[in-house]
């Protein structure tokens, strides 16, 4: 795109809008947002090199927050919109965002499949748990015994999800968790995925201090990775499965084939046209 | 072969799995097709996966020709086994022939019931003794021969069709072809068919006899007419009638520096195609009704966003899985009004094979410049029959690109401009950084629920689309008369055809058909309905979509009539003209 | 208070996040209820999640009512943070008081440019020397007394509210409450809010006053319908504005051995909902628009195995995501035409709370009798206001249950009976086993592409639907006169308050309010239309979808207009009554 | 459900309908049918209290050819439709049939839900590695470099989904694969998924020479695993990685705890209805 020229910002609030969040006081997703501009302030990404597209839901809102292009689309299907704005424009940084309902639950096919599928972007979890834009249903990370949903009031009963597990599984070559509570851990993670060559995958537990006021007691729970990320996916996989969901850090970090569809093959429109001929 | 010569001629070729009847009808139409005629050939199958019995069912004509015609003149079969599975498709009348291998047994009587002049032809035994050669050749030279072609054009189309995979077969396709040839039938198609026939076209408003010929199916050509707009991006999921679409569209935009991604599903599809086309470059998705009744929310985005996205559906028998395989005008419905909300945008339907091209970049130029979506309506009778019609002639009307912003300071992105459209900043562009949001929004792409802020944002949408000048394609009129025809879509053809016939029995009647469904262009329709008097509406639904359509967004006639009928069989121009002689 | 006192009063409680005036509006109509009165509150609230700005608009009056007034007596804002954000919702009359704390900063501009008297109470300063009383229970207190209720009812309702939660809260509450009670406004709403205000309902054909009274919001109106009528499992995926009512059915499923599944997304609902209706559970989903698109397809499934199933649409603003939380009548071209193919069902909207109960239950019965799909289009105006009225009473006509088949050797599972309906054979059922099929079907149930089953099967499909007796219940008409308004849904309470103002100036109208929408009742509308001159349509949508609707299906006087306007706001009377008077 | 009665076939052909399978000849799909009437007989179930629910694709044809009670539902939402029939159907037996593209691609997200819900239900993938009834696109499980796609021409490039892999990490309490040229080992097989209490996952490997028919070898690649079933994850994820995607046999077999919705707790409408009154 020849429309492209550098207009670097330099510090981190030059990433965001002017639009005020609609999130509730102490919401973990201002972190998030934070956490973005700092990294692509680190990173001298130019404003309109990067694109953020989400989905719907309270963390999903961050899009508009963010002073880089962005589409928020509908709920669940971000990571499908961004597939294709990457493979139409490999010159983008792709940032995807949103909730853990609209990443695990509506849209876990895209969530798999974009794993799979290993397109160079960036995809942040921002896991609390619970769907807050509907006021407070159980998500499929939340434990089996939460009973404050008015819709499951006797609990989900349902073991939940490990998103970092599903993501290794599913194929995707950049896992990492962070924690709102740790902003600057945070951002040093985005960076990395960012940097990093395929589907980078970043949950970020970010409390929900309306719905899932317990939530506020995660600082006391998180802590980091003992060790650093592996290529191995057994390594990773035994891992993740012998943590609780709250150590923090890269856990498994590869180079797969990284997918991008289209190759430049000779050809133009007249030739096409010409075998329509008899 | 006399162009001048004229004559009209439908046939079949039936056989059981692996018989080859497909490939022996391709080859005819070709042969044909090199001889300077016109044509068009469907294919029909049984419910077997692969192997299962196939129909070729072909009209050669030395007038283009854009439908089946009612009946059938001949009927080839290599062998009996199902064929009764076709007696629906394959009318015959009395003094139709009946082409038979007594070796095959004896004719199903579903087929004696129709009648026809049964010939015994020997084609196992005069295959038998030829290396690699089989009884679809026999029947290719019979019916080359019947046809009044000569034998050069069908070799040397054997020879290119077989010799790159095996050269034994294709010297045994010849001298099979060869056998055949050999055979005299009692009659000959040009004697038995004369232009006093009534499926029989005429000059008048048809393209020139000479010159280019173009062969494809309506699947190819919504291809090339998505190309041709401009298309560089598809995200589709396999289904059918679309799937070919799909693949003829994958390596050709691989030539063309575009792309297609082959997506987990219609809800993943569309949402690409939003990507791509927020990203800057043409984007559009095909599928049939089930995948898109998946993608109308997605679609919706498209509207809300003010995202320009292309959406083919390839219609096919409904509701839900239907009937895949065959044809029904029944996703008009959904196409008009699927979308949750207000939800404006533009519904488009080729009339016929060559309109296939024409009419997706049309819908593909509007749709950019627009910057909404576009849902073209073709349908599998389109999609997946082959014609051998005249190189199309074009009349697409300048539309401009899409408008796009620099950079811009204060950007803008859903300002209300006076046509509606509002600049649209391409990612890469400095400054004109925006949020695209299906949440409704100020000018400014903010959230907002404010009630000015909606009004004003749904004037705008609707604004746009409504105030647009279309031009002359929004729909095509034939004839003359206070007796009209309104149909769209496939079915246009059949229409056409029933008014030539009606004009050579002396009764001048009109169609008009719809390219443009929405928006309904109510003041236009009503010019091209001046005089009339009566009005026949025509489609292929058993729900009268159309007649529902029409009556919603238009002042029609008073005294009105609908043929409306289901799938799975195509509407015929002698249906046509029973209805409209049977009114009076 | 004395019945016989006609009054009718409307007013609005305000305030940023926190301060309750929700909680306030809540228990002032419960205070009215208790003392005997009617009413009605909606809630709004800014665009936070949680703890933003939000407002009680209330209606009180002494005779049942069932929509908002035009414009409001009273305004009391707790503060002015963010107050203007609700300017849209709130019109007030020069005459009407504006009630606010002085401490609360100057009165915002948009507010004072409505006009209005504004009193001064400080309230922070009255609730400040009270342990956990805070001064939006002195406004209730206040509000009580303007309203002219004794101050008992409130004092136990705010023990019931808090004790069991917290007693220091509960007491500095009522304290609170009685701090503001004790403050005499200047005027009192009895004396200003007099039968002669244009609002003020009358009690022609209203329901008596005395009796029992039913405090509830649709949301929980459509849920009890449901449960009466047989439903006994739900699937479902969270969306406002249809969430509570899946979090007001999941317990009461459990208590009725019945459950609710909270499914992954919306094509998981309305499959697993198929499922348990396959297994002769009545079955059931929620959702809003953007859900019910994704749920198109498997409710075309619905249609094509003839699986009873009961899709609630609580509509929201459109399109895409739109404004979710408000109404709009939208998503009525999804509802009758956004299936793929020729999908007969069935489209019924409430139109009021009342009616929320009745058309729920009509929509099960008759999914469960035809054995197909039936849509409820109800909206967030509908669903998320709270009313008081008199015990709803139904005239529900007889509906047989499912129709099931025993054991059975040759069962048939889609059999062409007269009535299209065939006998359902249950799982467990011996002998009488069959596959469902979305793919066209023989009446064994057998998948088949033949012209002959697919005409066969889209007939009876249709007939089943076509043919059924309806009843008196496909529509409400109200009122004489040769003037009609036509409506559907949530505006018909603002349709017939019109009328009965008009009425009351002396210009007899009728209202006509479709509840079965789909199958159309061309001749019954035909019938209710009888003498009318002129009609007007008036619809909650920017694309005029109810107009195209009627103008499809039916006959209507030659002379019409339509009101038709988007959301967020609702329709009010006056804006009809506006419509009619400057009609000549 | 009163009208339940036993009328139990003795034989496997019992269990089959008097329709003659589409399918071309040589398709694997006819031995998944054959074991699934040879597990049905084994375990002597009554016709009427089995349910066989389908989504579309060759494979997902296969509901009606047996004698059961069946529902061929939409592409890719069986295992939905039989989670609803299963939570208002305690009593029936449930099994779902389908396609590699149908329980993988297009019916992803209900796979990995149906895996976590643990409903006791017993899923059957047929897996060809191909679309078959779309006639021959890549699937989640075709290899990234089959050429033999006009779609994906230069193939996908994609690395696979492992489906047992997937059905682990989302929670299936049992897994199994089987292969149709041994007929009688799936039926085995069959008969332990639908005794297993929970949701039990079978891949059963079953060619397509139609589109795959190099798959016709498979015969000579598939063998079985050395290890009966584990009862740990973590073991039961090194054999998967391990493995090639070959061996057969049952994998992984646990006891997670079943879900079933709804409780039966004391209520009536009337009670309901009086929450009505003010
Ligand atoms: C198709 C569709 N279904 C449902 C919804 C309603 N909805 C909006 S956000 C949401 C879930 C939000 O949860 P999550 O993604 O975890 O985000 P959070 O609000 O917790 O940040 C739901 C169910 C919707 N907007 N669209
Ligand atoms: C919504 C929808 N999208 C697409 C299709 C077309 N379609 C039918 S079957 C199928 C895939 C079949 O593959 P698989 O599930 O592996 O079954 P197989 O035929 O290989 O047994 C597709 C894409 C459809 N019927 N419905
Ligand atoms: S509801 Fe929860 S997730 Fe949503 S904004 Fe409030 S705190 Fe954040
Ligand atoms: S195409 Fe393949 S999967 Fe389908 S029936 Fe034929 S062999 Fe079987
Ligand atoms: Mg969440
Ligand atoms: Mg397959």
């Amino acid at each position: 795109m020849d429309q492209v020229k550098t207009s670097v910002p330099v510090v981190p609030k030059d990433y965001k809008s002017k639009i005020k969040p609609v999130w509730c006081p102490g919401c973990g997703d201002f972190a998030v947002l934070s956490a973005i501009t700092k990294a692509l302030a680190h990173l001298q990404l130019p404003r309109e090199s990067v694109a953020l597209i989400s989905g719907i839901g309270c963390s999903s809102r961050i899009a508009a927050y963010t002073s880089v292009y962005g589409f928020h689309g509908v709920h669940g299907r971000a990571l499908a919109l961004a597939a294709g704005l990457k493979a139409a424009r490999t010159d983008l940084t792709v940032l995807v965002a949103g909730g853990d309902g609209d990443g695990l639950s509506i849209g876990g096919n895209h969530f798999i499949h974009a794993c799979r599928r290993n397109m160079n972007m960036t995809y942040i979890i921002m896991d609390n748990e619970v769907y807050g834009m509907t006021k407070g249903q159980a998500s499929p990370t939340t434990a089996p015994d939460w009973l404050d949903s008015k819709l499951t009031p006797h609990g989900t009963g349902l073991r939940p999800f490990q998103p970092a597990a599903m993501a290794l599984t599913a194929g995707a070559s950049f896992i990492a968790r962070g924690f709102t509570g740790n902003p600057n851990g945070l951002a040093k993670i985005l960076v990395e995925a960012i940097e990093h060559r395929g589907f980078s995958f970043v949950q970020a537990l970010s409390p929900c201090p309306t719905f899932r006021p317990e939530q506020m007691d995660w600082k006391h729970q998180v802590r980091e990775f003992e060790e650093g990320p592996t290529d191995d996916l057994a390594t990773a996989s035994q891992r993740i499965h012998a943590d609780d969901g709250m150590s923090t850090g890269v856990i498994f970090k590869t180079n797969y084939p990284v997918f991008q569809p289209g190759r430049a093959e000779h050809g133009d429109l007249d030739a096409i046209e010409r075998e329509f001929r008899l | 072969m006399d162009a001048a010569d004229n004559f009209d001629i439908s046939l079949a070729v039936t056989g059981s799995g692996g018989a080859g009847a497909i490939t022996a009808g391709e080859l005819l139409l070709s042969v044909a097709g090199r001889n300077g005629c016109f044509g068009m050939m469907r294919r029909s199958f049984g419910p077997q996966i692969r192997g299962g019995e196939a129909a070729a069912l072909l009209r050669i004509s030395s007038q283009p020709v854009a439908c089946m015609n009612d009946s059938f003149d001949l009927l080839l079969a290599l062998d009996w086994r199902n064929a009764e599975r076709f007696a629906d498709e394959i009318t015959l009348r009395p003094d139709s022939i009946i082409i038979a291998d007594p070796a095959a047994g004896a004719v199903p009587q579903p087929v004696l019931d129709m009648g026809g002049q049964i010939i015994a032809v020997p084609l196992g035994d005069l295959a038998r003794d030829i290396a690699a050669g089989r009884p679809n050749m026999v029947a290719l030279g019979l019916l080359t021969r019947w046809l009044g072609f000569g034998p050069d054009e069908a070799g040397t189309l054997i020879t290119e069709l077989f010799e790159s995979r095996d050269a034994e077969i294709a010297s045994g396709s010849r001298l099979a072809f060869e056998q055949g040839f050999a055979q005299p039938l009692a009659s000959s198609a040009r004697q038995e068919a004369s232009t006093e026939q009534p499926g029989a076209p005429r000059n008048s408003d048809l393209p020139p006899l000479n010159g280019e010929r173009w062969h494809f199916h309506g699947n190819e050509g919504c291809g090339l007419g998505a190309l041709r707009g401009g298309i560089r991006f598809v995200a589709a999921y396999p289904i059918t009638p679309a799937s070919d679409l799909l693949e003829w569209l994958s390596p050709r935009l691989d030539q063309l520096n575009g792309s297609l991604l082959q997506a987990e599903d219609e809800l993943a599809s569309i949402n690409m195609v939003l990507g791509a086309s927020f990203g800057g470059v043409p984007a559009m998705t095909a599928t049939s009704g089930p995948g898109m009744a998946l993608m109308l929310e997605g679609m919706g985005l498209a509207v809300a966003s003010e995202t320009p996205a292309v959406v083919i559906n390839v219609m096919r028998g409904g509701p839900s899985t239907g009937i895949p395989t065959k044809s029904e005008q029944t996703d008009l419905n959904m196409a008009l009004h699927g979308l949750h909300g207000d939800a404006p945008h533009m519904v488009i339907a080729p009339l016929d094979h060559a309109d296939c091209i024409q009419a997706t970049e049309w819908a593909v130029r509007l749709s950019e410049a627009l910057q909404t979506l576009t849902i073209v309506l073709s349908d599998q009778l389109l999609a997946q029959s082959t014609v051998l019609i005249p190189k199309p002639e074009y009349r697409l009307p300048d539309i401009p690109p899409r408008c796009t912003s620099g950079p811009d300071p204060d950007y803008e992105r859903y300002a209300l401009t006076d046509s509606g459209v509002s600049p649209m900043a391409i990612p890469g562009t400095p400054m004109s950084t925006y949020v695209a949001d299906g949440l409704e929004h100020t000018s400014f792409a903010k959230p907002s629920a404010a009630a000015a802020d909606h009004a004003q944002q749904l004037d705008k949408r609707a604004r746009k689309i409504a105030s647009f000048e279309y031009g002359d394609l929004w729909a095509d009129s034939r004839g003359t008369g206070d007796t009209v025809i309104l149909t769209w879509g496939s079915t246009t053809a059949a229409a056409r055809e029933a008014v030539r016939r009606l004009e050579t029995a002396g009764h001048p009647v009109r169609v008009i058909a719809l390219r443009l469904l929405l928006p309904a262009r109510p003041e236009r329709l009503a010019e091209a309905l001046e005089g009339a008097r009566r009005v026949l509406i025509v489609e292929q639904s058993h729900g009268r979509q159309f007649e529902h359509y029409l009556r919603a967004y238009y002042e029609i006639a008073p005294e009105t009539r609908t043929l409306a009928r289901p799938g799975p069989l195509p509407i015929t121009p002698g249906e046509i003209v029973e209805s409209l002689t049977g009114w009076e």
